[in-house]
């Protein structure tokens, strides 16, 4: 089934959907101008500005029934691209989980950050992200997209350099932005090629047109957005960057960098879907991306000590899901956004639970330095491995219903990517086992000074909810087709509607590799004593603990020679260019310097050369009087 | 015919008198010779309707600008003849070929130009106005009459000019003849000097004097004098008179008044520069 | 007639010329530079009788009173140089140079 | 009203005037300094109120005979591109008057407080001047005038190594001028229409060789001012000897005359030329964008690294002016402005640290963030519109000179849009060294932005954000008189490979 038509739109909510962007944007405004004078209350407003941001987004919800409106704001670039947003159903989803994640992890914010003297300005970034991911994903041109994403990457920089005084911080958020900027360069290419190619920027214009462009065109476009898709959603290769994110307070983390603007290359795929559909390589070589990511992440997650890092390699790996799930077409569109709405609420579940931990722990992130926190931070412990048992796909959770989904379509689609997608699943089973069993259980390993203790009620209240999401959210997205037919309007749907079976092989295949998985860690992490030093390890365990050797690589590859063409062009600067003009001037002043000579200060030389000239004036005379 | 001979006669001349006077060691001789070629000239000058040029000619030139040559020659010294010996490197071989190309050159130039084969003449320019003084005062008053007042004002300026030039700036104030009596006096040698022949056994100028104590006094004979004695061998037969002569020659360059008087004058910059130290 | 008169007036000029380059004598060579005045006042009143045209006669003449300013500063520079070097041959006054 | 007229001569009687002002009180020189500059804005913006883009090609024309034995002309009239340049120039000085209110005061300056503003007034007569010539030869004559004021800014105020750059600024400006004084008389000589008018001169040249040889003259100037590569290397010396203030009027309008003159010039008097030239253009544009961005990357000396982004920037401009399609040419335009705004803001605030440590080289800062966190944050701000974030003004401009080149040379638009992944290194690298990390111990003694220099960074960075969303009322001045001139040079408009018709399905 086609996509619906875009009705423009201006009355009601949904032409009132830009205070969802305006009201964070308004009070990122007056938290950054406002200085010192909003110290005392700046938290709140931030808050106060994602809830309203939440309200109009939940009322447009309840507003939409299934259209799709664009509302035109303001001109931008005359001839290319106007500011205007587009609300459908897949862009209210978005919406709904980033302002309704994000209100919870400010609120949790107001806590975890209510030592640092900076709150106000890190709910000034946080707000700014949030204006920033909205105009991304409402925007209904690549140009308005262009600049949330970039909007969202400048508030993940300054938001992993919050603590800019920590070098490691501010080499991490250089490193995130740089490495998103060579996702960017792709994206921009593809936009170029889409505005020389179709004459337009705007998605209803260009999904109207796709069918008259030719597959090569479609292919390039396809493969530049999925470049710039892998950027931000951390995919293969441009993975590096989102371990050293982990620099960034929690909450960023559990916001930025695991719910939301991590998954905005999953928005872009399919909000491209008619691009994409109109190039199945470029489909196939997003859907290896998805692969080779939810294993490598999974690997990097099963080798990680610090809590953090692990749970961003499992980011990695779910993203690689959702990318897998967005390689898929109409059928996997549905899993792969309903994956990662669940997504978004375990894993900030989990992110913002290992920030509990963390605040209790004295910001200690080794794990081999917890265990046996379950007895101290109950509630923590238990929303945590809620959001565990969601993850690894336990029955009935949200995670078992969308992994599933996007396994089983893959299943379908091709048997190779389907059975690598469950071995990843058995790998999350392990490392997230390892993860919980090290945290919560085993012998006490703290450190003498830990002095562990539940966190506070703003903070442990979003943590309950968000675990009650991550228990309901995927069954009910996911059965009989809700988010599929909610989304059809959007992103279209397949012709015959995947029906769930809990007996499938693919799903039996996941439980069982899954439960080998957790008794596995069960028997190495839980039942066995852990080193407090982590052993040396085998070859694998190295290889992932080194990021698989992401960063050797790029260093290896990209910063070592670029540092000498760096210098070389430095050089050639300095001594080929300027070297050029210098020795020019150089001659120039060395030979008038010897011609000079020639000036000997004796007045009847100079008169012997005059009277030589005047000879040769005499000479010349004759000889034209002559001819 | 007789201009055809006067040119002849005057060409020559002219033109030995100025490669004598290039050629010439002395300065005065090549000054003399100058004169001659600008006398030559001014008959020349003459000779082509040219009555008012050929008297200015005299005055001017002949009578004017080459006193002055001579009155610097005097001051800057006449008796310094001037080395023939050539300094700079192939000068002379160069200045030699650029004169006589040079002169080849123009004058072949001439001889190829087409001239009229009898000259205009200037009765006609001249009938008019009366006479060659009249016709040039005519000309110089109307049509070069601009050209003309600004010669005046070169001419002002130019004599300004030589003054500024010639102008010393005095760097002390003047000596009173109280500052050089005092001065006389401090150098211990108030008396004048003595004149020669005092106590002399002859009356001859040339014969130092003796002072009361019988010594020889060798301030006493003029230089110049003892030079031409000593060079002609006309010395006393007194060997000590004799010696003093030829000490007085040898001593030559400052008379002893004025050695005394710069003496004493560097002894006055001395201590001036020891009280600015 | 005229073409003699055009002849010996260019020999005198190179004559002067030879001079000015093979004297030393600052005031030798000042001769020598009037000489080639002269020479060309020659010339030029050899012109005004052969064009039968005064205004060569009144270059001659102001040439002359050119020359005769020029002798006055000339000499005066010359004094000058002197009193201050005690040497009036223009080799010495070589400073201004390179 | 001669506005024109009005606004040349208004600080051009500033500068008399404080010329004039007793020895001694400095304060009066710089309180009246600014208060001729801020006059001069004024009426600026009374003058592009009446501006109307839909007008004439040329208003507020004035033409007087000059020398009329050449067809001289003092002829002086404004379109939409010398509108918005003259009004980059008016917003300009007066904050750079506030910026470098010390500036003059250092003990190594050579000449007299009195005499930096002066000269600053006398600077910016001449930028108005040169943008509103439409008259060749007075153009040139601006050209070159402009010259004086900037080589004493330099020499007499600079740093360390003053004299070797502002003689090399000098020589490097004059050896370009002259080659266009060649060509600006053999344009009036074959023409041969007894004018040096520009418009009149339009078309005027037909024979290919000629345009071609005139072409090079014109472009050679240009070029250097500009400056393209491999003629860029006086800027770094230049921009980092001159006191910042001299620096960002130097960068943000002298040059700028440079693509101007390729834009105005170039392209319109010498249209088949300049479409031979084309591909040399680009060639060098887009060295110039990497190239500048690499040794950017290199620098240790923050004005000589921000020069070196200029360079950058620079290739950028001249690649949207070569382009030849109506986006890529009101890009170039508009980025002409953003770029003095963001250069601007990023040369006056790395003046502000530079004041405070008196070290010009990165190694010599960190953890500023800390210790001065509204310091840093404009600093980011500045520097973020120098990698062309968008949001922020640079980024429009940028990628209409991007998407224009696309329409009709897409590998050159490719390799140039590699540059923002280099802009996001230099500048962010630059950052990190200077804000980040442990805080340096002579930087802890570091005060924040005082009044005067919040006045100075305040109007860029709103201008920045400001056109950074909201673009649209340069454009529209601007649109029409790019437009004018595409018509001029003749190229086709671009067409997607997908023609309209699908539009209404």
């Amino acid at each position: 089934m086609e996509p619906a038509e875009i009705i423009p739109h201006s009355g009601g909510v949904i032409g009132a959907s830009w205070l969802m962007i305006a009201l964070p944007l308004l009070g990122a405004a007056i938290l950054l101008l406002g200085g010192r004078r909003t110290n005392a209350w700046g938290h709140y407003l931030g808050v106060l500005m994602s809830l309203g941001s939440f309200v109009v987004a939940v009322l447009a919800f309840l507003q939409l029934a299934g259209g799709r409106y664009s509302i035109r704001l303001f001109d931008f670039i005359p001839g290319i691209a106007d500011i205007s947003l587009l609300v459908d159903p897949l862009s209210i989803s978005f919406c709904l989980l980033i302002t309704g994640v994000g209100s919870l992890i400010h609120i949790y914010s107001i806590g975890y950050m209510s030592h640092d003297p900076d709150r106000r300005r890190f709910f000034a970034y946080l707000n700014l992200f949030v204006a920033a991911m909205l105009l991304l994903v409402l925007s209904s041109n690549y140009v308005g997209l262009f600049i949330g994403w970039e909007g969202v990457g400048l508030a993940s920089y300054l938001l992993i350099g919050f603590w800019q005084f920590k070098p490691t911080a501010a080499a991490a958020a250089k490193k995130a932005f740089i490495v998103n900027r060579v996702g960017d360069f792709g994206l921009l290419v593809g936009i170029f090629l889409m505005w020389t190619t179709f004459g337009s920027l705007a998605f209803g214009d260009i999904s109207g047109k796709v069918g008259e462009a030719s597959q090569g065109t479609l292919t390039a476009i396809g493969l530049l957005l999925l470049l710039g898709a892998c950027g931000k959603s951390a995919q293969l290769p441009l993975q590096s960057w989102l371990l050293d994110a982990m620099e960034g307070p929690t909450p960023v983390s559990a916001l930025i960098h695991a719910a939301t603007m991590v998954t905005a290359g999953v928005y872009l795929v399919v909000r491209s879907g008619f691009i994409f559909e109109g190039a199945p390589t470029a489909q196939l070589v997003v859907t290896i991306v998805g692969v080779a990511t939810l294993l490598a992440g999974a690997i990097i997650g099963c080798a990680k000590d610090d809590i953090k890092k692990g749970l961003a390699g499992s980011t990695m790996s779910q993203i690689g899901y959702m990318m897998l799930g967005a390689g898929l077409g109409p059928a996997g569109y549905a899993f792969a956004i309903g994956h990662l709405i669940t997504h978004g609420f375990f894993k900030a579940n989990m992110f913002l639970g290992a920030g509990s931990v963390m605040h209790g722990m004295n910001d200690e992130v080794n794990m081999r330095k917890y265990g046996g926190l379950f007895s101290v931070m109950k509630v923590t412990a238990v929303t945590f491995i809620i959001g565990y048992l969601a993850i690894i796909g336990f029955p009935l959770l949200s995670g078992y219903f969308t992994k599933d989904g996007i396994i089983e379509t893959a299943m379908h689609h091709n048997q190779i990517l389907g059975w690598l997608a469950v071995a990843g699943a058995g790998l999350t089973g392990f490392y997230m086992s390892r993860m919980v069993f090290m945290t919560f259980f085993g012998k006490r390993r703290w450190d003498s000074e830990a002095h562990p203790h539940e966190s506070p009620a703003v903070m442990t209240v979003p943590l309950i909810i968000l675990s009650i999401g991550s228990i309901f959210l995927g069954g009910y997205l996911v059965l009989s087709n809700r988010l599929m037919l909610f989304l059809a309007p959007a992103v279209g749907r397949p012709e015959e509607l995947p029906v769930f079976h809990w007996n499938s092989v693919a799903g039996l295949a996941t439980l069982a590799l899954v439960a080998v998985g957790a008794v596995l860690a069960w028997f190495k992490y839980g039942k066995a004593e852990v080193p407090e030093v982590a052993p040396r390890g085998s070859f694998v365990t190295v290889f992932a603990r080194r990021d698989l050797y992401g960063d050797a690589l790029n260093e290896a590859l990209l910063m070592r020679p670029g540092q000498w063409l760096t210098r070389i062009a430095v050089f050639f600067d300095n001594r080929g260019i300027d070297g050029l003009v210098n020795g020019l001037a150089a001659t120039i002043g060395g030979s008038s310097g010897r011609l000079r000579r020639l000036q000997t200060g004796f007045a009847r030389t100079y008169a012997l050369s005059i009277l030589f000239g005047a000879a040769v004036l005499a000479g010349a005379l004759l000889l034209v009087g002559n001819l | 015919m007789g201009e055809t001979i006067t040119f002849w006669v005057l060409a020559v001349v002219s033109v030995g008198a100025a490669l004598g006077m290039i050629f010439s060691r002395k300065a005065v001789y090549s000054a003399l010779l100058l004169g001659g070629v600008m006398l030559c000239l001014a008959v020349l000058y003459a000779v082509q309707e040219a009555p008012f040029l050929a008297a200015v000619q005299i005055i001017v030139y002949t009578g004017a600008i080459m006193m002055l040559f001579l009155f610097v020659l005097m001051l800057v010294g006449v008796d310094s003849a001037d080395s023939l010996v050539e300094t700079l490197r192939g000068q002379r071989v160069w200045a030699g070929l650029a004169g006589i190309g040079f002169a080849v050159l123009v004058i072949l130039a001439i001889g190829n130009a087409l001239f009229v084969p009898e000259p205009a003449g200037l009765a006609a320019a001249t009938e008019q106005a009366g006479g060659n003084v009249q016709a040039l005062a005519r000309l110089v008053f109307t049509r070069y009459v601009f050209a003309f007042e600004v010669t005046s004002a070169l001419l002002i300026t130019a004599a300004l000019g030589a003054m500024v030039l010639a102008h010393r700036e005095r760097l002390e104030p003047k000596a009173t003849q109280k500052d050089m009596a005092r001065a006389r006096f401090a150098e211990g040698d108030p008396s004048p000097l003595p004149a020669p022949g005092t106590y002399a056994r002859n009356n001859a100028i040339d014969m130092p004097a003796l002072l009361p104590d019988g010594s020889v006094s060798e301030l006493s004979v003029n230089r110049h004098i003892a030079r031409y004695d000593v060079e002609r061998g006309h010395l006393p037969d007194d060997p000590k008179l004799a010696e003093a002569l030829k000490h007085a020659v040898e001593e030559e360059p400052v008379t002893e008044r004025s050695h005394r008087h710069e003496q004493a004058s560097s002894q006055e910059t001395d201590s001036q520069a020891e009280v600015t130290k | 007639m005229t073409t003699e008169y055009l002849v010996l007036s260019a020999l005198l000029f190179a004559i002067g010329a030879l001079g000015v380059l093979i004297r030393r004598n600052a005031i030798v060579v000042f001769m020598c530079v009037e000489l080639m005045l002269n020479a060309c006042n020659l010339a030029f009143v050899t012109f005004a009788r052969m064009h039968g045209n005064l205004d060569g006669q009144i270059i001659a003449f102001f040439v002359m009173v050119v020359a005769a300013a020029e002798v006055v500063i000339g000499l005066a520079i010359i004094v000058t140089i002197f009193r201050t070097r005690r040497s009036a041959s223009v080799d010495d006054a070589n400073l201004l140079k390179y | 009203m001669p506005w024109l007229t009005i606004l040349m001569a208004v600080p051009v009687v500033g500068a008399v005037l404080v010329a004039l002002t007793p020895k001694g009180n400095d304060k009066l020189a710089k309180q009246l300094t600014l208060a001729v500059s801020v006059v001069v804005l004024a009426l600026t913006i009374a003058m592009a109120v009446q501006f109307s883009p839909k007008g004439d090609r040329f208003q507020f024309v004035e033409t007087y005979e000059w020398i009329p034995r050449f067809g001289v002309h003092y002829g002086v009239g404004v379109d939409g591109i010398a509108l918005v340049l003259i009004a980059l120039s008016a917003v300009l000085v007066p904050i750079v008057v506030l910026a470098s209110w010390h500036d003059a005061d250092a003990p190594s300056a050579k000449r007299s407080v009195k005499t930096y503003f002066a000269l600053l007034l006398v600077l910016e007569a001449m930028m108005i001047g040169v943008f509103a010539a439409t008259d060749i030869f007075l153009f040139y004559v601006f050209f070159e005038a402009m010259l004086i004021p900037m080589y004493f800014m330099i020499g007499s105020y600079g740093g360390a190594q003053r004299s070797y750059a502002a003689v090399k600024f000098l020589l490097y400006s004059l050896f370009g001028g002259l080659l266009m004084l060649v060509a600006v008389i053999g344009l009036y000589v074959v023409a041969g229409k007894n004018t040096f008018m520009f418009p009149e001169l339009i078309g005027a040249i037909q024979d290919p060789t000629t345009q071609k040889w005139l072409f090079a003259g014109f472009f050679f100037a240009f070029a250097v001012k500009a400056p393209l590569w491999p003629f860029h290397t006086w800027l770094p010396d230049a921009a980092a000897q001159a006191p910042a203030g001299a620096a960002v009027l130097l960068v943000g309008v002298l040059d700028k005359v440079g693509t101007y003159g390729m834009l105005r010039f170039c392209l319109e008097l010498f249209p088949d030329a300049s479409k031979f030239f084309t591909p040399l253009v680009i060639v060098l544009s887009v060295v110039g964008i990497i190239y500048g961005a690499i040794v950017a990357i290199g620098q240790t000396d923050m004005k000589r690294l921000i020069a070196y982004t200029s360079i950058s920037h620079f290739g950028f401009i001249a690649l949207g002016v070569f382009a030849m399609t109506n986006d890529a040419g009101a890009g170039a335009t508009l980025y002409m402005v953003n770029h003095g705004f963001s250069t601007g803001a990023l040369f006056l605030i790395a003046g502000f640290l530079i004041a405070r440590r008196g070290s010009p080289h990165i190694e010599d800062y960190g953890g500023v963030q800390k210790v001065t966190p509204k310091l840093a944050g404009v600093f980011l701000i500045a520097g973020l519109s120098g990698l062309a974030l968008p949001g922020l003004s640079s980024f429009v401009s940028e990628f209409m000179v991007l998407i224009g080149t696309a329409e009709r040379y897409m590998v050159p638009a490719i390799i140039s849009a590699s540059g923002v992944v280099l802009a996001a290194i230099y500048i962010l690298w630059m950052y990190q060294r200077v804000a980040g990390g442990p805080t340096a111990e002579p930087v802890k003694e570091f005060k924040d932005l005082n009044g005067r220099e919040l006045w100075v960074v305040a109007p860029l960075i709103a201008l920045i954000i400001g056109l950074g969303f909201y673009p649209k009322p340069l454009l529209d001045v601007i649109n029409p008189a790019v437009d004018h001139t595409l018509v001029s040079v003749q190229v086709e408009k671009f067409t997607p490979a997908i023609a309209e018709k699908g539009a209404g399905q």
